[in-house]
């Protein structure tokens, strides 16, 4: 999601007895990050403090806390929900949240303007003006005013 | 603890026994001996390795496996080249600590105790005596056990299955099963050893996982027996996935080359002979008792029964002749382990009935000095770099890890260790942190999972909370899986280092955490195991609440008349009914419900309606004993002719077989079906003993009993034998060809088709007879208030199918009878008792000090949400109506296992684990980094 | 890329990934010196944020055992 | 019982998974428990055993 290689993170399941097992987990990680080569936290700062901020987000963590409830016992109207709509639906939130973040981010460094924006982080023109009216609503950013009719925007 | 011992004498009588024991000598101080294997690397004599059983060679010093308890290395004296020929010694040339002994000696030791429990288990059957299952002869064919240690990843071949002829993998293995098991001809062990069915489809499963797709496993066997929880779903799922049974017993096993190919003969269930080449053979070993059990048994003067059980009634299971000697698990008889694990917990509690009014006097507490309050100081941490001999010196820098260690913050002192576990380093330990003023302490050495209880006993003896403590895992997880690359080793190890001393600077002191306890238990359920359930804890003194839905006590047992043993059930239960009736510290309320219930381990609370009044009732546990009953069918014309009956109703009325000359079974009737994929356990032995007493009594009258496995399991086999000789007629069927039954003018006709006649057969019957299966009762509700889980048949779910029979997660309650499963009297029996010694473990203490590391709310920063109560596994957090606010989280940190589901689930991060918060983790985090 | 030395945080499980390397150790089955432990309670504490901040403050990656 | 006062202590003999069970609920019910075991270490035959049904979990 945020260009730093999901490939960065493992995930694995062993027992207390499975030594071997462990080992070869550690060979595998060892492996496949070796070949990523090194990270550099600087290069990926601002996408870093974005996704930080996405997963501190109250959205993200409810969503993610009821996952067991929807898919096994269902919503407040007692329907399930199929794995893969939920997945969806989180696939979605995350990425608005991530986007959301992102644009902010990118204002602290000093794009102040939509274009600077977009400038910074590659997003649509539209996509980002669309964020930026939602984040104006939740107080995530401020609209400043005009510099040279350009709208510009401060974050809160 | 004593190891390497036997038992030699014992007088005395129930309460006041005195035993002495024997132990050899293990040549090894375990005191000094640090476990880091050094000895054994050093010793030259290589030997067969039994754990192993013999696949792989250990050595003449050595431990049993890693994992063993205590983890302290022995010398095998037989084999040791310094016992046999008077030189060698160098074990003790290179031993760090100068732990061997060469001078150690048998010694008696003589122990006074009130009772003894003896579980002294089995032996794995010894196929190598009988030529035809070629065990000696041919290397492909293994027994069991030993392809358990193939399989094992801990194993001779790390769990890389290969044959032992050529170390080729194998495409195609076949398991045989009833060796030494159901076989008068050769081995003299009528009785099924109950578990080879299931562990075999287990090796078939684990071994398709190891060796994919392609690999064909085949089962060869003469019933299936997977009667127990979840067995039939585990049995339906293997063959699923590929593993093929055969009903048949192979004749002939031989080698078809010289790579070690096996040819497998026997004769097919149509009647034809067959070959078939298969690349190894697994023969399925039964169960014997152990000879160390055996002579143990006689020392104690207990009797045998004729196949050297351990002689116990059904209804006192794990009683033995003596009184105040108890015998549990395979050495009363062929059993798996969650009946094992039951019976243990049984006898303890047997033990602890004829004990009670000696509770509590041979234990004390130890004492502590008292804390000092250090939370608000700045920290000062003190550092202890650990040698471990050569194990961590060897191999890291020590003493620039120390000094690397000085140079970081909040660091006041460091020192290296030789061994810092031993002795005379904790009580130094103790002085340093007195004398520098320390308040939080790091040690770099092992691992934690081992040590850190003992280092936390060292810094609480020197006044500081248990949790101001963090260990850096140098050794375990550094310079042993290292030990090729120094200079990495020595800078992970700083910054292992690093990263606990982060940590540390960040700990709190955290309050020991205990609960009170009421000391009375509420029982759910009237029948026989919640009676035993009951009285079993009034013995020992704690006062128990029987909730019994019914007008009278007794349950399913009402409709039993004799027990597999043919012990008397209605005189039996007559009895039962008078002892906790008469007891004072029970109290018995029939017709009464639990309507809802709250609170945990210590202090539940349970509403009942009785009457229409309702009573709030106050207990420290609570045993599930709701039962179970005979499923209604409608199979097979039941209840549309009289002379249809069920089990019970045959069992009751006597009566209906004055006139009946022919009368048919029919076995796994609403059982292994698709309603109820399960095995009800007691049916095959129900029908079996009601088809004797009728050949008993009226030769003349036939009967034939129609099943598709017979489930006689353990000594009840030779129930079937007897059905045999005593000439009931057995035709086995299938799901798919189920038997037939039609009302004509003159009786009943049951069609069935004959397998090994090849053909359709009727029988006349005058009447038929239907195994049923058993259900559970409704325990929705019940499970609901409890918030226990059920599994997909409404029995109840036990924390661990093997381990924990009778507990559940969460503490403090506790299941037993055919609530938990269907299961005979004995069996309900042993675990009534079992969940009565498991809920003593809580009623004998006054508080309950459980484990500090729980999770914490703000509820400043709670919004009530409610997402940490759905996530958390324990039931330990619940929304509460804070006056005035709404809902908001509340801990109750007695059930809470401290896994922080919760916390990192929380949107409003208003949960913090202590021990384990998010800064503390964090600061351990970055300073991996840098 | 060569002579790269990644530096990884593995959060492993008290009760079973932790006990497992350290089973390792007992068996002294050798293996890369990368990781750099973090002992938890369950795979379950570990918050995703522990992740980011690992990455942010100079690891190369994670491995979240249970 | 003849006598009046028992002792408070148990002897289990055998050192498997049933002998470990019934020594650790004597020792969490208040009784002195001895636990005998012939061979170097406790554990018995569910040791040497790689997985147990029904999750395929490991033994130890």
């Amino acid at each position: 999601m945020a260009g730093i290689g999901k490939d960065r993170l493992h995930l694995a399941w062993l027992s207390s007895a499975e030594a071997q097992r462990f080992v070869e987990i550690s060979s595998q990680v060892m492996k496949s990050i070796g070949e990523q080569g090194p990270f550099d936290a600087n290069r990926f700062a601002m996408e870093l403090n974005a996704a930080e901020a996405t997963l501190n987000s109250e959205t993200v963590r409810w969503l993610v806390g009821k996952e067991v409830k929807l898919l096994n016992r269902g919503d407040v109207y007692g329907r399930k929900w199929e794995k893969a709509k939920f997945e969806a639906i989180l696939d979605n939130v995350l990425e608005r949240e991530y986007h959301k973040h992102l644009i902010r981010q990118a204002i602290i460094e000093g794009h102040t303007s939509v274009r600077a924006i977009r400038d910074r982080i590659g997003l649509e023109l539209k996509w980002i003006s669309y964020l930026l009216a939602d984040m104006e609503k939740t107080s995530m950013v401020e609209f400043k005013g005009h510099e040279h009719h350009v709208p510009v925007f401060g974050a809160l | 603890m004593i190891t390497l011992s036997k038992v030699t004498s014992i007088t005395g009588e129930e309460g006041n026994f005195t035993v002495t024991v024997k132990k050899y000598p293990r040549y090894v101080d375990m005191d000094a001996c640090i476990a880091c294997g050094t000895c054994a690397e050093k010793c030259p004599a290589k030997v067969v390795d039994e754990f192993n059983e013999g696949l792989a060679k250990r050595k003449a010093i050595y431990v049993p496996y890693a994992q063993a308890v205590p983890l302290k290395y022995a010398i095998d004296r037989d084999n040791c080249i310094y016992f046999q020929k008077g030189r060698c010694r160098a074990c003790e040339k290179f031993c760090p600590t100068k732990a061997i002994r060469f001078d150690d000696v048998e010694t008696d030791i003589t122990l006074q105790v009130g009772s003894v429990i003896l579980t002294a288990g089995f032996t794995p059957f010894n196929p190598a005596k009988f030529d035809n299952y070629q065990h000696a002869r041919f290397p492909n064919v293994v027994t069991s056990m030993e392809f358990e240690r193939i399989l094992s990843a801990g194993g001779p071949f790390a769990g890389h299955v290969k044959r032992l002829s050529d170390g080729v993998e194998p495409k195609k293995i076949a398991w045989l099963q009833c060796v030494g098991s159901r076989d008068m001809n050769r081995c003299d062990n009528p009785y099924c050893s109950s578990v080879c069915c299931m562990y075999a489809i287990k090796e078939s499963v684990i071994a398709k996982e190891h060796l994919g797709k392609d690999f064909q496993p085949t089962i060869f066997y003469m019933d299936m027996r997977t009667h127990g929880k979840d067995f039939e779903k585990y049995y339906d799922r293997a063959r699923e996935e590929g593993v093929r049974f055969i009903r048949s017993r192979v004749h002939t096993i031989t080698e078809v080359d010289a790579s070690g190919t096996l040819n497998l003969a026997y004769v097919s269930d149509t009647g034809k002979r067959v070959e078939e080449e298969f690349d190894m053979v697994v023969l399925s070993v039964g169960m014997e008792p152990a000879q160390s059990g055996i002579d143990a048994a006689n020392i104690l003067g207990i009797e045998l029964n004729p196949y050297r059980f351990v002689k116990t009634a059904d209804t006192s299971p794990v009683s033995t002749s003596r009184k105040g000697i108890y015998v549990a698990g395979s050495l009363q008889g062929c059993k798996d382990i969650p009946q094992s694990v039951v019976e243990a917990s049984a006898a303890a509690c047997q033990a602890s009935v004829s004990l009670s009014s000696a509770r509590g006097t041979l234990v004390r507490d130890k004492i502590f000095p008292a804390e000092l309050h250090v939370a608000a100081d700045t920290p000062r941490i003190g550092v202890f770099v650990c040698n471990c001999g050569i194990n961590i010196g060897g191999i890291a820098d020590v003493p620039a890890v120390a000094a690397y260690a000085k140079t970081l913050p909040h660091v006041a002192y460091v020192e290296e260790d030789l061994f810092a576990c031993s002795q005379d380093t904790q009580e130094k330990m103790v002085d340093v942190i007195k004398k520098e003023k320390l308040n939080r302490i790091v040690v770099a050495a092992c691992t934690p999972r081992t040590h850190e209880p003992l280092f936390q006993e060292t810094i609480r003896n020197a006044g500081l909370n248990a949790y101001l403590f963090e260990m850096a895992n140098i050794r375990n997880q550094c310079t042993w899986v290292h030990s090729q690359e120094k200079d990495k080793a020595t800078a992970k190890a700083k910054d292992l280092v690093r990263m606990a001393i982060s940590r540390a600077s960040l700990l709190e002191p955290i309050p020991d955490l205990s609960v009170p306890v009421s000391k009375t238990a509420l029982v759910i359920g009237g029948g026989i195991a919640g009676m035993t359930a009951a009285l079993s804890l009034a013995n020992q003194g704690f006062s128990a609440t029987i909730v019994e839905k019914s007008g009278i006590l007794g349950g399913a047992a009402l409709d039993v008349l004799h027990t597999w043993k043919g012990e008397d059930v209605p005189s039996y239960l007559n009895d039962l009914i008078r002892d906790v009736s008469a007891n004072s510290n029970i109290t018995v309320l029939l017709n009464a419900e639990v309507i809802d219930a709250s609170g945990f381990v210590g202090n539940f609370e349970t509403k009942v309606r009785r009457n229409d009044s309702i009573q709030t009732i106050l207990h420290g546990a609570t045993i599930i004993a709701t039962g179970g009953k005979a499923a209604r069918v409608d199979e097979y014309g039941y209840g549309k002719n009289p002379r249809i009956t069920r089990w019970h109703d045959l069992e009751n009325n006597p009566e209906m077989l004055a006139d009946a000359n022919s009368v048919v079974f029919i076995q796994c009737v609403g059982s292994r079906d698709e309603n109820r994929p399960y095995c009800s356990r007691i049916c095959c032995t129900t029908s079996m003993m009601q088809a004797i007493a009728i050949r008993e009594k009226s030769p003349d009258t036939s009967v034939f009993i129609l099943y598709r496995d017979i489930r006689t399991f353990g000594e009840r086999e030779l129930l079937y034998k007897k059905a045999r000789e005593l000439g009931v007629v057995f035709i086995q069927y299938s799901l798919d060809k189920k038997p037939v039954v039609t009302e004509t003018p003159d009786g009943l006709l049951v069609d069935v088709f004959d397998p090994v006649l090849q053909q359709p057969l009727q029988i006349q019957a005058d009447l038929v007879n239907l195994a049923t299966a058993i259900e559970s009762a409704p325990n929705e509700d019940i499970a609901g208030f409890y918030k226990l889980p059920l599994n997909a048949e409404k029995f109840f779910m036990e924390a661990h199918a093997k381990l924990r029979p009778v507990d559940f997660a969460s503490d403090g309650i506790f299941v037993c009878g055919l609530a938990h499963y269907p299961k005979p009297i004995d069996e309900s029996i042993a675990q009534a008792m079992a969940a009565a010694g498991r809920a003593a473990t809580v009623l004998s203490k006054t508080a309950i000090s459980v484990s500090p590391l729980v999770s914490k709310v703000d509820t400043g920063k709670c919004i009530g949400c409610g997402l940490c109560a759905e996530v958390c596994p324990f039931g330990a957090i619940i929304l509460e109506d804070a006056d005035g606010k709404g809902y908001r989280a509340k801990n109750i940190s007695a059930s809470c296992k401290g896994c922080g589901l919760c916390a990192a689930s929380c949107p409003q991060k208003a949960i913090e684990m202590l021990h384990f918060k998010d800064e503390q983790i964090l600061a351990a985090v970055c300073a991996a980094g840098r | 890329m060569e002579n790269f030395e990644p530096k990884i945080v593995a959060f492993l499980c008290n009760w079973c990934a932790y006990a497992g390397a350290d089973l390792a150790g007992v068996s002294r089955l050798q293996h890369p010196s990368f990781m750099r432990t973090v002992r938890v309670m369950c795979s379950g504490r570990v918050d995703p944020i522990f992740i980011i901040q690992a990455l942010k403050n100079g690891c190369d990656g994670a491995l979240v055992a249970g | 019982m003849s006598n009046s006062s028992p002792i408070g202590s148990v002897l289990v003999v055998g050192g498997g998974i049933t002998g470990m069970q019934s020594a650790l609920d004597l020792a969490e019910s208040g009784y002195y428990v001895y636990l005998i075991e012939q061979s170097p270490a406790i554990g018995g035959a569910m040791a040497q055993l790689d997985k147990t049904f029904p999750t395929n979990d490991c033994s130890m």
